[in-house]
């Protein structure tokens, strides 16, 4: 019977694929993984299930609501209750919930099998982007929002990725197992990318995990998935998923531009270099909490152009980026931003927007406090 | 804190057989808004929580409204993300804790003691008090929107520590509001429960008592049971927020996990408290329009208690994605799927009562035919996110939204209308205008089917909940809700003037006005019911049929 | 006693015979069914937990 | 109704309404209750990777040599705390049953004293009841001095037990600042007049 009920699914959900076919972007994706296809099957059978029922159900009322009209001279019959009946659509819906149940369970039991990963990714939400850090591998990085604002106040033409592209996507090797671990560094997110099936919530102080082994080489792109706050709907996900050696040479190349991003921190930085590297990280990390003028949005985000306090007190400026608030939004940036782009952004917040300090601050002397 | 009451009518007289508007020996009634603030009549108090829950189903339709404005097509076109999380959430609180559940209270109040014979409610005074903490609890809740950082900006289910550390400084008027609103849900429900326990009418039984007032029993022990949660959970929120402790934040030790499932714990019966009492009007309407003894009373009661008790074992299924070990995550699968079952039953119990029946379409039967079709499909996409793989995909985004108004917007709040029209004729003596009613219903109908049937595909397709801005391929989605929205919107405006219309004149309305299936012991006093009924207990008899 | 439990567990299939549930309510006290409801409840949160359990291994 | 008739249902009314009351307060105090219960049942189950933070006994017995575990460390800087926390090694590789000791360091990098916890959380959550800690910082209320640096080993374990599909154990800890204990210069002045006023 069971084994029965499992095939009526799948040979119901062939047909549904078939017909998803037709109307993409109307269903659930099928995915590129196992697991997804998997999950596609189990919706698509669950579905059909219900279609049927439906079909008898709402066929068995509106036969009645149109043979039985009282316009029409329809007399009443007078029964209450039979209970063969009752035990029936009591068993029947039970034994169809128990033939659902059994697959679902299989699937869960695959999605639960932590073992034998051979990369780990590290995911940490924040308002509002997504960090990376490939564990053991020294490559970390932000990955931001990267749709203009001017495109989602309508004052430019939307691209075909509208608020779904980053200036830095994840990126995975196809074929291997990658095992990743969630948390978060303020509120809780959600990361999900539909076409992996993994949606995993971040939550601050915990760590969860979940993991994905991708068939084909793509780019697959999903949104944050719990509110989150003001831009809850602005942090996106795009993953890149590469053939193995072409994940390799990427990795290492990532490698290489950190080593090289880390030499920097000894030279002695000009003004400008500082104003511009720092226009840019507040534009991707600062602004969508402190505006990007600046002005902020109080009392929650207080307006740095003019920051009094901000001014006054340099190491107190520096000790606020570094360590970040306890109790606030602003997070610790010690570790999500390098001594250059530490010094950058201090340096340029200083500066910026009528605040003309002309102090310049120098990647040599955020890099000493961090070691101290 | 209870108002000064005038004093209690003496039962000199019994009021069933007079004619309303004259012979009444009551003591006047104080005039004017003193008359609405002091009443202890439970057919007064509950026009004021009907008219209530009216003018709060309008605000937050309107909210709604902003929302679905904002997203009719990409891009931020009208209002900023911030005010549109106020706008989501709002609309959420205002419309399950301000509209749906004070008309179900509103109706009972009306309707319980009429049901089962008895004078009123059993602590008029407290039925007062209850009432008039909701507008106080409201008004403090929309005043937060008007405050320096706005109102409650973290999703009608306020999780931690979004709605702690990271909220905005109004948040602790909001956990006030909803403290008040509280305590005026738990003082109803008692009132329901001492009124139904010891004031029916020598002769009626539990077992005889019509299905509304079955419902709404296992409904107030519902609320009993979990609104003391709710206060908790808000009130370590309070703690959290203004005395340093750290219930749901890690950096003291706390779990904001917990947050989510104390909150659960309270949120899934509230659901049903939602739903309940509606299966018990749907009972009483399709019945007397299919002129045919309702199919399996016995069933029905058990299987809304075995809904109640279940309803205290799935609140995990809210919480598949925060990463529940496995056993856990099967638990709660198990637990959901199962009580599909006894809400299976109820279906089919009043699809079998249509059959062979002699159905007419008057318009509460509509809304109630209404009710049954579409509420299925919501327990249908209800059942789809039980499967917990699959619900990773689910969670979270437009294929829940669709799913939870399906089940409360042509489910909850289409049974309150159904019973409204129902009743109408009732409490005001005439019938409500043909017409209006049925094109209230198809607009309200197609309107609310554009509305929620495109979000299933916005979900499927990739669409998170509560983001002010989307990507493109769900435009044409977006595009369609909002029209239905609109459409479902603006048709209410004939369901008020249904309402005045009818209040004001139309058709008289005998005793029993909708025939001899409607038959519960409310259609044995004249139409419209006098201010005081039953102040001689009827002698109850079941019904022949 | 035995009928009580298998009023109550006919009661959690949403099954019950019109004339057994009138023997019910003539007979037994509403105590002994909330009693023997609220014990069944516990026993199904058993039961699902335990094969819950059973299928996570 | 008789009179009598209505006093007895006053009666009823009252007794409902105090039973009603009763179970009211029952399931208010029982939501605090859940906190504490919910606590224990983490850490008997391991649910959502919570830590027991009491020092455990290691259990002497034979090591599974045919089977390596890799357990990672990582550590992570909560808002509001001028610390740097390091972990001497990112990953070791241990047998079930083999005593290991890993060194973390704390550095107040501030000019002022201040108090910090690190808040532990094990993935998978499976693996959380396995994982026996001897000496451990976690939840701990830590005091550094300015510029004060310490360094706090952790003894651990992971019981044979461990079920066998777990081959990497992940220990995540969060340093977050203690409430109300932080305070800058400025305000431990005002403090101490205060305490010499009383």
């Amino acid at each position: 019977m069971r084994t029965l009920l499992v095939w009526l699914a799948g040979g119901l959900s062939l047909v549904g694929s078939s017909q998803a076919a037709l109307a993409s972007g109307w269903n659930m994706p099928v995915g590129v993984t196992d697991l997804s296809r998997e999950i596609y099957t189990l919706h698509m059978a669950i579905f059909w299930i219900c279609v049927v029922i439906g079909v008898i159900v709402f066929g068995v009322m509106f036969y009645s609501l149109i043979r039985y009209r009282h316009s029409k001279g329809a007399k009443a019959a007078n029964f209450h209750e039979n209970t063969t009946v009752e035990i029936l659509w009591t068993a029947v819906p039970l034994l169809i919930l128990i033939g659902m149940a059994v697959p679902a369970t299989a699937t869960l039991q695959k999605i639960y099998d932590p073992s034998d990963a051979e990369l780990d990714v590290m995911i940490t939400g924040q308002q509002w982007r997504w960090r990376y850090e490939y564990l053991g591998e020294d490559v970390a990085f932000n990955s931001n929002m990267s749709t203009p604002r001017a495109q989602i106040r309508g004052e430019e033409e939307r691209g075909e990725n509208y608020l779904l592209e980053v200036d830095e996507p994840l990126v995975l090797p196809i074929n291997r197992k990658v095992r990743f671990l969630f948390t978060s560094d303020d509120v809780i997110h959600a990361w999900w990318v539909p076409d992996f099936a993994v949606k995993q919530d971040t939550i601050p102080g915990f760590i969860t995990e979940n993991w994905v082994n991708i068939n084909e080489p793509g780019i697959y792109r999903g949104q944050c998935a719990e509110l989150c706050g003001v831009d809850h709907g602005f942090m996106p996900i795009v993953v890149h998923a590469m053939e193995e050696d072409d994940f390799d040479t990427w990795l290492a190349e990532r490698q290489e531009a950190a080593a090289e991003e880390a030499l920097g921190v000894d030279r002695e930085w000009e003004m400008d270099e500082l104003m511009e590297r720092g226009e840019s990280v507040y534009g991707s990390i600062c602004s969508s909490c402190h505006q990007p003028e600046g002005q902020g949005s109080p009392p929650a985000f207080p307006a740095l152009a003019g920051n009094e306090e901000m001014l006054a007190d340099i190491e107190w400026h520096k000790d606020t980026i570094i360590n970040g608030v306890s109790g606030t939004a602003m997070p610790s940036f010690r570790t999500t931003l390098n001594p250059v782009e530490l010094a950058a952004v201090i340096t340029y917040t200083r500066n910026a927007w009528g605040n003309d300090t002309g102090d310049a601050v120098q990647p040599s002397e955020i890099a000493e406090r961090l070691e101290r | 804190m209870a108002p000064k009451v005038p004093p209690q009518p003496t039962l000199e007289q019994s009021s069933t057989a007079v004619e309303a508007g004259h012979g009444h020996a009551h003591a006047a009634p104080p005039k004017g808004i003193m008359r609405w603030l002091l009443t202890t009549n439970h057919k007064e108090i509950g026009s004021l929580y009907l008219i209530f829950s009216l003018i709060m189903f309008f605000i937050g339709g309107i909210f709604a409204l902003v929302v679905r404005a904002e997203l009719f097509q990409p891009g931020l076109n009208l209002v900023n993300p911030e005010f549109f999380n106020q706008m989501t959430t709002m609309h959420g609180l205002i419309m399950v804790f301000a509209a749906v559940m004070p008309a179900f209270t509103g109706l009972a109040n009306w309707m319980i003691p009429l049901q089962i014979g008895a004078p009123d409610m059993a602590l008029p005074r407290l039925n007062n008090f209850s009432f008039w903490l909701l507008p106080v609890a409201f008004t403090l809740l929309l005043s937060t929107l008007f405050m320096p950082g706005g109102g409650p900006n973290f999703g009608w289910t306020f999780y931690a520590p979004l709605s702690t550390t990271y909220a905005p400084p109004s948040t602790t008027f909001f956990i006030l509001a909803l403290h008040i609103a509280g305590v005026s849900s738990i003082l109803g429900a008692i009132n329901i429960i001492a009124t139904i326990l010891n004031m029916r009418a020598p002769g009626m039984r539990m077992m005889d008592m019509p299905l509304f007032v079955w419902t709404w029993l296992i409904t107030a022990f519902l609320l009993i049971a979990v609104m003391p949660v709710l206060a908790g959970v808000i009130t370590m929120m309070l703690m959290d927020i203004n005395f340093g402790t750290s219930f749901f934040n890690a950096a003291g030790g706390g779990d904001p996990v917990l947050f989510q499932h104390l909150f659960w714990f309270f949120g899934h019966p509230e659901v049903y408290i939602m739903i309940l009492p509606a299966f018990g009007i749907v009972s009483a309407i399709i019945p007397a329009f299919a002129r045919k003894r309702l199919f399996g009373y016995a069933s029905m009661v058990y299987a809304t208690s075995a809904i109640a008790l279940l309803s205290f074992l799935v609140w995990g299924h809210h919480m598949f994605a925060v990463g529940m070990p496995l056993a856990g995550q099967l638990f709660f699968m198990y637990s959901t799927m199962l009580i599909a079952v006894p809400t299976g039953v109820k279906v089919f119990n009043w699809v079998t009562t249509l059959f062979r029946g002699s159905i007419s379409f008057e318009p509460p039967m509509l809304f109630a035919l209404a009710f049954v079709v579409l509420f299925t499909i919501g327990g249908f996409s209800g059942l789809m996110l039980a499967i917990a793989p699959a619900d990773f995909q689910y969670h979270d985004t437009y294929f829940v939204v669709a799913h939870f108004h399906y089940v409360l917007v042509p489910g909850a709040v289409f049974s309150i209308m159904a019973g409204v029209y129902f009743w109408l004729p009732k409490w005001t003596g005439h019938y409500p205008h043909l017409r209006l009613s049925q094109w209230h219903f198809w607009l309200s109908v197609i309107g609310v089917n554009l509305t929620f049937f495109p979000m299933h595909f916005a979900g499927l397709a990739g669409m998170p909940r509560r983001i002010p801005d989307y990507a493109l391929q769900f435009a044409d989605f977006n595009l369609v809700s909002t029209v239905g929205a609109f459409m479902f919107g603006f048709s209410q405006l004939l369901f008020v003037a249904v309402v005045v219309l009818c209040v004001r004149g139309g058709k008289k309305a005998p005793a029993q006005a909708w025939g001899e299936y409607a038959d519960d012991l409310e259609w044995t006093v004249p139409s419209p019911a006098p201010l005081h009924t039953f102040e001689t207990p009827p002698t109850f008899q079941r019904p022949a049929h | 006693m035995w009928g009580v439990i298998k009023s109550v567990l006919a009661a959690f299939l949403g099954v019950q015979k019109d004339q057994q549930r009138r023997a019910d309510f003539e007979h037994g006290s509403a105590a002994a069914f909330i009693v023997v409801g609220v014990v069944m409840t516990a026993v199904l949160v058993g039961v699902i937990a335990m094969v819950a359990i059973l299928a996570a291994r | 109704m008789s009179r009598n008739e209505t006093e007895s249902q006053d009666v009823k009314v009252r007794r409902t309404v105090w039973r009603s009351v009763a179970a009211l307060v029952g399931m208010f105090a029982f939501a605090f209750a859940l906190v504490p219960l919910y606590d224990v049942f983490c850490r008997v189950t391991g649910i959502n990777g919570k830590v027991d933070t009491t020092a455990q006994a290691l259990v002497h017995d034979e090591v599974d040599e045919s089977r390596m575990v890799t357990v990672q460390f990582i550590t992570r800087n909560g808002s509001g705390l001028p610390w740097r926390m390091d972990v001497e090694t990112r990953q070791v590789r241990v047998h079930p049953g083999q005593t290991s000791e890993v060194n973390f360091t704390f550095n107040n990098q501030s000019n002022a004293v201040s108090w910090g916890r690190a808040v532990p959380s094990v993935s998978p959550s499976t693996a959380t009841r396995h994982v026996r800690k001897a000496s451990c910082f976690c939840f701990e209320e830590q005091r550094l001095e300015a510029g004060e640096r310490i360094e706090m080993p952790l003894v651990f374990q992971l019981a044979r037990d461990l079920p066998s599909e777990v081959n990497t154990v992940t220990l995540v800890y969060t340093l977050y600042p203690v409430e109300g204990k932080q305070q800058s210069p400025l305000q431990a002045g005002v403090k101490t007049i205060e305490g010499d006023e009383a």
